[in-house]
């Protein structure tokens, strides 16, 4: 590099990882410190926090250079270099790049949108932003052990946020009290985690007896490349792997805690909890499952891509007959992270290009539903679709936005969906045939229960109980055109984010 | 001729004696009665294998009797203590019968 | 002639261990583990080990048993004299006499303690006093302070307080 | 003649120890009735003089001392360091707890501090019947302090309970001393693991008598077959007591569990095989147990006592594998009891805050506790994520460290086993945080009469800081531990 | 040519601004969106001219092997996905000028425009006047974008675009549940139909490796795909034509698109969206030919469209549903005469019918607009209160029923003959059969509302802006003058028979018999047309009571609505709610719940092991150490 100032400089770009997951969770910790100010105040200090890291990861997707590509950034500390050999060590590869933007992106909505809770603010804010930090982390890291770490993070505030702040609803024939849908969430969660645990420690193993003992994703690479890995051992720690982070992606036959979980959780941590939680899991797989496995990769293929059709089916189905906005939205992200565990079965560079560019925009497409479906809750008190209906009356704005984001997560053209769908179809359409017509399929009747919805709940005459509620307050308002605006700008012009993406999908393949 | 196996084994009967006591009395002194009998039963084989084997290997001075020694003095401590706590028990509930000290359990 | 002088001992202690055991008076049962007690100080003298026998009798003899009995007095309630078996003593039985089989199965399949030479030496009280002092310094010390805490321990549990609320 | 490596200066700490205690238990004497706590205060004072007495002059020392009977090393030094610390807390949480409830309160904290000696002296001890007189040095401490509270039913059952079933175990301990002394001749460790491994055709009397010790040992640190007594005397006890069960009680077992192994077992390799196979299982069936029925506790004490018990296990799974090839697995143990012991004292000094005025047992009176006493509330919060496991808090990195190294020594399917019985840990967690939480408070069980004076204060802040700086950077503690891991080569 | 693009973007911008400051110059808000429009059409001219002067630029355009027609393509890199250089997609924002994107495009801007001029007198007093014309303005650069684009990507993204804006469009009344519904319906059809559409397009990437049309033209002409996949592929790309020129199974959301504004209705679900399909099939028409199975299907589905449609509107009462009807008709002809190798004459028609079956929306739309009810049986005798409408409504009416001197007889008269030719006896007589009942229903729309007995008082009917009157008369005098086309066009390409064709150019040439057979039966049809209708015989009275059953089926559009309403309250909803009960009880209550509650239910039992007494406790020691002593023994021993 020319000059110590570049240096300097180059100093100052490899702490910025460090910095944006710090930042974060020293927020929390000071804010545990702090005397107990009003809720507004912690809203207010959260809010320029997530500005910051907001900005920082904004800087760090800017600044991630698609020509070299691999992992820019890395920062590596030894933590604990006696014995098994854990060092901290922190890097940006052409993947994490957009999630991290993701993150940042949702993480300042939520902040700026959950306003109004008075019930103790500091714990909400400590525990959202050590949320926010988690993932941070897991987009972030370059270490197996930090990545589990930090995964384990983001899931551990998720049982307090949706218990405390929920809200139980009651459906008639069988009620979803908070307290459940937030043990059944952190119980899954967590037994998840007991199968990726399981996993790494069998990796660890292999690389310690092997007389290497290493957590970092580069050296587990090359030990991988040049067979440390015998093909049964990948086979079954590929599958804990997959299974694991499967189950946080909403895999189908353990989805199921998702919908409740959104139900029960409040506004801003179902954004957190669907638009980037969720993703997690398919991050996992495809960064740690296809990059250190990929003979195991390549066995269980066929699974996943039997599962994430089932997903993409199931999930649109039983969307098409719930009563509850939240469940719908909820069942509509199960169905589309199917598609993004279609697009990484692919185990083609295209497929899993759009595996990750969907995940990107179903990130933000659920954050933007979310954040509306909580405004018309905060109004109407009640989100049964029968009850509501003629809403463009009373709240243009975020009726407008809703038909933006519905329109967004049927893949029309034009909007991120189409993109992210339309990409993971061609990787699926050279597997099998079949799978990609179910696909598309399952793209039309996800078409289907957002019209239904639309035409419910949103257009038609207005009823009149309904007639005098608000339309949204301001930052509702900014959070939901930006996350709108972002959906249209990645539709357009998806070279934004493919160019990164195709640079990280690269590194992986080269793993294949 | 009087070898060391007879001397185990009458410990190994004492004891199992013991064991039974401990396991089928139900007041609580009788228990401690029992235990008494066990650790005699230890102190016999203790003093019999020092006394038959010394001599040969690393049996050298007499370790056996002062371990005895050491156990006596412990069982006797313990013995004062545990009727301590028994005769307080007593104080409050009026029987030292095992079965009815049973307030904590599943 | 120390096989019948053992043999001897060895019933008494057996009949009066089992009595202690079986007895349905627990007066009866006391007075069957002082002669235990007793007998188990006869076979010590048969193991020409004099001073442990002397130690033995007065120790528990004297004091333990005079203790339990103090604590049979104090605790006297309706059904005094007579005690039960608790209703699960045939399984002790069987897990007793188990045990017997497993320990008396392992001293006989075992070899060292066959070939052990049958002649006991007797332990002199100058032997056993220097070594006591001597090598095992420590653990008398710390016998010390576990009957300090014993004593300690008994009288604050057992002292009854004035305002006892 | 004193024999001749006799530098009795090396147990300079044991004999402060034990002359403290009985100043402290003189000092009883003078102070008058109502002012007793400053009795506890000049225990503290003391132990804290101790700490500074024992990191001079034993720090780096690797010796026998007296005739082969003790032997003063690093891993005696780092124990004895967590004793006096876990004493040095127990004392300062109990404070509150023994002016409120207890009588005659001079004698607890002298019980307290003999009870600390007999640790020292159980992990310093290479010889069997030193090891079996701290033993009961210790039981008996703790048989006089789980009987503590006189006039309240639970305790008298639960020291009856724990002074029977203790007595019982140390006679079987005993007769497996004598049965393996009859073979070997003498107790000390090295000539009993000597002739073990000498002999070829294994002596059934011997392998007998380790089992039997085995036994006694087992009945100590609560594992499956012998666990049954836990519940009821963590129940029953005062609740700082049943805190210093929970903790010093059972790092010392372990420790001198691990001393017992490392001493006796591991030279006799093929006996060590056998061993691993049947502690394996123990170890399995101890965290399934353990952890299934804490799931359906009501009682406070009761839940900790089971999840202790799965901790047990989980730490069991750790001697499992302590087979001589490395070090790994010794630092992992020391790392995990210290994580343990300063996750337990962030819940038990809390609990003990709680309950010590209002005689609250069952879980759902804690409910609201967090509007009320929210330092309280958040202090048990992070102990029990942390013993469930979750990051950031000391529990993630030391179950992590440890069933990787339980993986290293060849049990994967152990160390999986315990990963999953740490998910079933947090289930009963959360249903406590969950009554602490998102419960209301109840009418009748009101938690605002509480006064937290600066001694309890002082754990409770400690603690909780504690388990997170070591959760996040633990690496000045690990370096000190892994010190011990040369014990393989003395 | 090379500033094409420029029209959709221009119209795009137009819609941006319109939407966003729309409601603040709320009465002025239609200036950009005209202004757009008649920019576009001037670009268009000024391209056309160019084009017909054959003045290419080499460097772009080429005579294309396979069509032999000369177009140019320009294109620029739109994003690329995968490994660079490995397995790779790269998409192009590519558009191409040719002769059938020249015409289609040109029907779309041209009656575009005067539907714009139109719907500022129509819309003027709606509250949302700038949201129609901002959807106006972003129709009108989708469709463009339709007709120009060169690769299949892009085509799909203006398809949905489209697909969104008749969504919009048929939903702007949005308060009345027959439009939402009718919106949803529209929307839900045409997507099921584009799932086909899209597999096809998926299909063509993994033989051809791109999306660009002409790269898979080369491929099939040198015959490198194999029949079974050329098959597939157009057949699949004919279910998304069929969707969206509502041909036979996916007709029904046509009727029900009514609902929103009738100069929507003229632009959109007359001349140009419905178009898109026959324009899909025209742009791969080197695909279909291929397949002959293909083409056989295609005339089926046509004819089977055409004649059920037209007996629909035979007895259709609402004006716009008639209408409808017969646009659906007029489709299915094209099909047939694409599907019977017409290809100029299929376009000829699209444009034709484009041009008139607008000006008889926007008539319709007058009547709406005077008389606010477009139920023909309560009208009657209109031609004293609208004068000009009816006039210009004739002109349309009669042009699409084939009167010669009009644009509808040449392209309708080029179809018939091309049936006749490449087609069997059946198809030749059904399209007969289809002549009579076009004239038939076409005489009766023109009857029946203007002519005979007013049975209204049409006293309150207010009178129709010149604004309005304007455009139609353009569009009539495009109408009469549009057909002589077919003879004569201005510039290289002598006819239009020359200037659009496929492989080989061939002139216009009259066929006198069949001209004079379809004529005759058009003129036979008015006549019938004028006896019921006018002289209401009773014979036809009695005839209609005979055929009470089938009049009765035809009225309910041979209840396919009501199918399809069966098809999805009974099976889909059902199924979607059994799902939702298996994933519920089954998949959450058993499957996840389930191991939690077992797991409680053995802690629960197994917790009574602590009886709480200490001799079961000291038993259970006991136990333990006799099975471990044992276990020692059988190790040591054995």
């Amino acid at each position: 590099m020319v000059g110590d100032s570049d240096s300097l400089m180059n100093e100052l770009y490899n702490i910025m990882a460090f910095v944006l997951i710090a930042l974060p969770l020293m927020a929390a910790l000071v804010f545990m410190v702090l005397p107990n100010l009003t809720s507004k105040s912690y809203w207010l200090l959260s809010s320029i926090i997530s500005v910051i890291t907001f900005g920082i990861s904004v800087f760090l997707f800017m600044s991630y250079d698609t020509l070299t590509g691999g992992t820019q950034f890395s920062f590596t500390v030894p933590w604990l270099d006696q014995g098994i050999n854990i060092s901290f060590g922190l890097g940006l590869t052409g993947i994490s790049a957009s999630m991290v933007l993701l993150n940042g992106i949702v993480l300042l909505g939520a902040c700026l949108i959950s306003g109004d809770i008075e019930k103790r603010g500091r714990d909400f804010y400590v525990l959202l932003l050590t949320l926010g930090g988690g993932v941070f982390g897991v987009f972030l890291s370059s270490d197996l052990f930090f990545f589990f770490l930090f995964y384990e993070l983001a899931v551990l505030p998720m049982y307090l946020l949706i218990a405390v702040w929920g809200s139980s609803t009651d459906f008639g024939s069988f009620t979803r009290s908070k307290e459940y849908g937030a043990m059944k969430l952190m119980m899954v969660l967590v037994a998840a985690s007991v199968l990726i645990w399981v996993g790494i420690i069998a990796i660890f193993v292999e690389t310690y007896l092997h007389g290497t003992p290493t957590f970092a994703f580069e050296e587990l690479r090359r030990l991988s490349e040049n067979g440390l890995f015998s093909v049964e051992f990948q086979n079954w720690v590929f599958l804990c792997f997959m299974i694991g982070f499967g189950v946080l992606s909403g895999l189908w036959p353990f989805h199921t805690w998702s919908p409740d979980g959104h139900v029960a959780a409040p506004t801003g941590v179902s954004m957190l909890h669907a638009g980037v939680l969720m993703k997690l899991g398919a991050f996992g797989i495809i960064q740690i499952g296809i990059v250190i496995l990929p003979l195991g990769a390549q066995t269980w293929m066929p699974l996943l891509m039997v599962l994430g059709i089932v997903n993409v089916i199931y999930g649109a189905v039983s969307a098409m007959s719930q009563t509850d906005l939240k469940y719908i939205i909820g069942y509509s992200s199960v169905s589309h992270m199917g598609y993004v565990l279609i697009g990484a079965a692919t185990l083609n560079s295209i497929g899993i290009s759009g595996a990750v560019l969907q995940m990107f925009s179903h990130g933000i497409m659920t954050a933007l539903m979310f954040v509306l479906v909580g405004a018309i809750y905060h109004r109407a008190h009640t989100r049964d679709i029968y009850v509501l209906n003629g809403l463009i009356k009373t709240m243009p704005h975020i009726c407008v936005l809703f038909i933006i984001a519905g329109f967004a997560s049927l893949g029309l053209p034009g909007l991120s969906g189409f993109i992210a769908e339309f990409l993971i179809f061609l990787g699926v359409i050279k597997i099998s045939f079949w799978i990609a017509a179910l696909a598309v399929l399952g793209a039309a009747l996800t078409a289907v229960y957002i019209l239904r919805l639309i035409a419910r709940t949103i257009v038609g005459p207005v009823d009149s109980s309904l007639s005098d509620l608000p339309d949204a307050n301001i930052y509702e308002k900014i959070v939901s055109v930006a996350l709108a605006s972002v959906l249209v700008a990645v539709g357009v012009w998806p070279a934004l984010l493919l160019d990164s993406i195709n640079v990280g999908v690269a590194t992986i393949m080269s793993a294949l | 001729m009087l070898e060391l196996i007879h001397f185990n084994i009458l410990s190994v009967l004492l004891f199992s004696v013991g064991l039974y006591g401990v396991l089928a009395r139900k007041s609580a002194i009788l228990i401690i009665m029992a235990i008494e009998l066990m650790l005699n039963a230890v102190n016999i084989n203790f003093i019999a294998a020092a006394a038959f084997n010394h001599g040969n290997g690393l049996f050298t001075n007499f370790d056996g009797h002062i371990l005895t020694i050491f156990i006596i003095t412990i069982a006797a401590a313990e013995v004062g203590l545990a009727l301590a706590l028994i005769l307080r028990i007593f104080r409050n509930k009026a029987t030292v019968n095992v079965d009815s000290f049973d307030i904590m359990k599943l | 002639m120390h096989l019948i002088l053992f043999s001897i001992i060895s019933t008494v202690l057996l009949v009066c261990a089992v009595g202690v055991v079986i007895s349905r008076n627990i007066v009866h049962s006391a007075l069957f583990l002082l002669f235990a007690l007793i007998s188990v100080a006869g076979i010590y003298l048969v193991l020409l080990t004099e001073f442990l026998a002397i130690v033995q009798l007065l120790i528990y003899g004297g004091a333990i048993v005079i203790v339990i009995l103090f604590a049979l007095m104090l605790t006297r309630n309706e059904e005094y004299p007579r005690i039960q078996n608790n209703k699960l003593w045939p399984i002790a039985g069987v897990l007793a006499v188990l045990v017997c089989i497993t320990m008396s199965v392992s001293y006989f399949q075992s070899g060292a303690i066959q070939n052990v030479p049958n002649t006991i030496a007797p332990a002199g009280v100058k032997s056993l006093g220097s070594s006591l002092f001597t090598t095992w310094a420590i653990p008398f010390e710390l016998a010390s302070l576990v009957l300090l805490v014993a004593l300690i321990g008994a009288i604050v549990i057992a002292r009854s307080d004035k305002d006892g609320n | 003649m004193i024999p001749e490596s006799s530098n009795l200066l090396l147990l300079m700490p044991e004999f402060v120890l034990a002359g403290l205690a009985l100043v402290v238990f003189a000092s009883d004497l003078i102070i008058p009735e109502g002012k007793k706590e400053w009795v506890g205060r000049l225990a503290v004072m003391g132990l804290i003089g101790l700490l500074c007495v024992t990191i001079f002059s034993v720090m780096g020392v690797n010796e026998y001392v007296y005739n082969d009977f003790l032997l003063v090393d690093h891993y005696s030094f780092v124990f004895k360091i967590i004793f006096i610390t876990v004493g040095i807390l127990t004392i300062l949480i109990s404070e509150e707890f023994v002016k409120e409830n207890l009588t005659s309160q001079g004698e607890y904290y002298g019980l307290l501090l003999l009870a600390i000696l007999g640790m020292n002296m159980l992990i310093q001890s290479q010889e069997f019947l030193t090891a079996y007189i701290s033993l009961e040095l210790l039981s008996f401490c703790l048989y006089v302090l789980v009987g503590y509270s006189k006039f309240n039913p639970k305790s008298n059952e639960a020291a009856i309970k724990y002074i029977i079933f203790g007595t019982f175990s140390s006679a079987i301990f005993l007769y497996g001393l004598s049965m393996v002394y009859s073979i070997v001749g003498s107790t000390q460790y090295s000539d009993i693991s000597g002739t073990l491994a000498a002999s070829n055709a294994m002596d059934p009397v011997a392998i007998l008598g380790i089992a039997l010790i085995m036994i006694g040992i087992g009945f100590k640190i609560g594992i499956v077959p012998f666990h049954a007594w836990i519940p009821d005397v963590y129940e029953g006890a005062p609740t700082p007591v049943t805190a210093y069960l929970a903790i010093g009680a059972k790092i010392a077992a372990f420790a001198f569990l691990a001393r017992v192994v490392i001493g006796v077992m591991l030279p006799a390799e093929e006996l060590w095989e056998n061993w691993q196979m049947i502690l394996a299982i123990s170890a399995v069936a101890t965290m399934l147990v353990g952890n299934g029925i804490a799931i359906v506790q009501t009682k406070v004490k009761r839940m900790l006592a089971y999840s202790s018990i799965g901790h047990s296990g989980v730490l069991l799974s750790a001697v499992v594998v302590m087979g001589s090839t490395n070090g790994i697995v010794i630092e992992s143990l020391g790392y995990y009891l210290i994580g343990y012991a300063v996750t337990s004292f962030a819940v038990f000094s809390a609990i003990t805050a709680v309950t010590y005025r209002n005689g609250v047992e069952l879980i759902k009176d804690f409910a609201g506790l967090s509007d009320q006493k929210p330092l309280l509330a958040a202090s048990i919060a992070i102990g029990l994520f942390s013993l469930a496991g979750l990051p950031l808090f000391v529990g993630f990195t030391i179950k992590f460290y440890l069933f990787s190294s339980i993986a290293i020594g060849g049990y994967l399917w152990l160390a999986g086993i315990a990963v999953f019985a740490s998910l079933i840990s947090l289930y009963y967690y959360l249903i406590m945080i969950k009554s602490m939480y998102v419960d209301t408070a109840s009418s009748e069980v009101i938690h605002n009469n509480i006064i937290v004076k600066w001694p309890m204060k002082t754990v409770i802040l400690v603690s909780i800081i504690a388990t997170i700086v070591l959760g996040i950077y633990p690496e000045p503690l690990v370096n000190q531990i892994n010190e011990i891991s040369n014990l393989f080569t003395p | 040519m090379q500033y094409f693009w420029l029209i959709p973007v221009i119209s795009f911008i137009a819609f941006i601004i319109t939407s966003l400051i729309g409601n603040k110059i709320l009465k002025q808000a239609w200036i950009f969106p005209m202004l757009a429009i008649v920019l576009g059409l001037g670009i268009y001219c000024f391209g056309l001219t160019e084009y017909l002067q054959s003045r290419f630029d080499l460097e772009h355009c080429f005579r294309s092997s396979v069509t032999g027609m000369v177009g140019c393509n320009y294109s620029v890199e739109w994003f690329t996905a995968g490994v660079r250089g490995a397995d790779s997609v790269n998409s192009f924002l590519g558009f191409t000028v040719d002769p059938l994107s020249l015409s289609v495009a040109g029907l779309a801007i041209f009656v575009a425009l005067m539907v714009q001029i139109y719907s500022i007198g129509y819309m003027k007093d709606d509250p949302r006047f700038a949201w129609y014309y901002s959807v106006q303005a972003l129709f009108i650069s989708s469709m463009i974008l339709l007709a120009l684009s060169d690769n299949f990507l892009l085509l799909y993204v203006a398809w949905e675009l489209v697909g969104l804006c008749s969504y919009l469009l048929i939903g702007f009344w949005y308060e009345k549940p027959e439009a939402k519904e009718a919106a949803k319906k529209a929307f839900t059809v045409t997507r099921l139909g584009d799932v086909g559409l899209l597999i096809g397009i998926l299909l063509i990437w993994i033989e051809v490796g791109s999306f660009n049309m002409s790269d898979l033209f080369t491929q099939v002409g040198s015959g490198e795909i194999a029949s079974w996949t050329i098959f597939s592929i157009s057949g699949l790309l004919f279910l998304g034509a069929m969707g969206k020129s509502a041909q036979f199974p996916f007709h029904v959301w046509l009727p029900d698109a009514m609902e929103g504004p009738t100069p929507v209705s003229a632009l959109i679900h007359a001349a140009t969206m419905v178009a898109a399909g026959v324009y899909l099939v025209a742009r791969a028409y080197p695909l279909f030919v291929q397949s002959e199975a293909m083409m056989i299907i295609v005339s089926c589905v046509g004819l089977i469209t055409a004649i059920g449609a037209a007996l629909i509107c035979c007895v259709s009462v609402d004006l716009k549903r008639a209408l409808a009807y017969s646009t659906i008709s007029h489709l299915g002809l094209m099909m047939l005469s694409l599907g019977a190798f017409g290809y100029t004459a299929a376009i000829l028609h699209l444009l034709a019918h484009g041009f008139s079956k607008a000006l008889l929306f926007l008539g319709s739309g007058n009547i709406m607009h005077s008389i606010d009810d477009l139920n023909i049986n309560r009208m009657g005798g209109l031609k004293s209160v609208l004068p000009a409408t009816t006039i210009l409504f004739c002109i349309g009416a009669l042009s699409l029923a084939g009167i010669p001197l009009l644009s509808g007889f040449w392209s309708k008269d080029e179809v018939i003959v091309s049936i006749v030719h490449n087609r069997n006896i059946v198809f030749a007589i059904s399209s007969m059969v289809l002549v009579f009942l076009s004239g038939f229903y076409m005489i009766r729309l023109i009857i029946v509302p203007f002519f005979g007995s007013p049975n209204r008082d049409y006293s309150h009917a207010h009178k129709l802006p010149f604004v309005m009157l304007a455009p139609m008369g353009v569009l009539a005098v495009v109408v009469v003058l549009f057909g002589w086309i077919a003879l004569y066009m201005p510039g290289a390409p002598a006819s239009f028979g020359t200037f659009l064709f496929y492989s080989h150019p061939k002139n216009f040439h009259l066929e006198p018999d069949i001209a004079i057979i379809t004529l005759v039966i058009t003129l036979l049809s008015f006549g019938f047309g004028y006896l019921i209708y006018v002289k209401r015989f009773s014979i036809f009275q009695n005839m209609r009571i005979k055929a009470r059953l089938i009049i009765e089926i035809v009225e309910n559009k041979y209840y396919i609505d009501e199918l399809y309403q069966i098809l999805v309250d009974k099976l889909v909803l059902p199924a979607a709610g059994l799902v939702a009960l298996f994933d519920r009880i089954l998949v959450n209550d058993v499957g996840i719940n389930g191991p939690g509650y077992v797991t409680r239910t053995v802690g629960s039992i197994i917790r009574h092991h602590i009886t709480g007494r200490i001799y079961v406790y000291l038993a259970l020691m006991t136990t333990g150490m006799i099975v471990l002593g044992i276990i020692w023994l059988g190790i040591v021993i054995l």
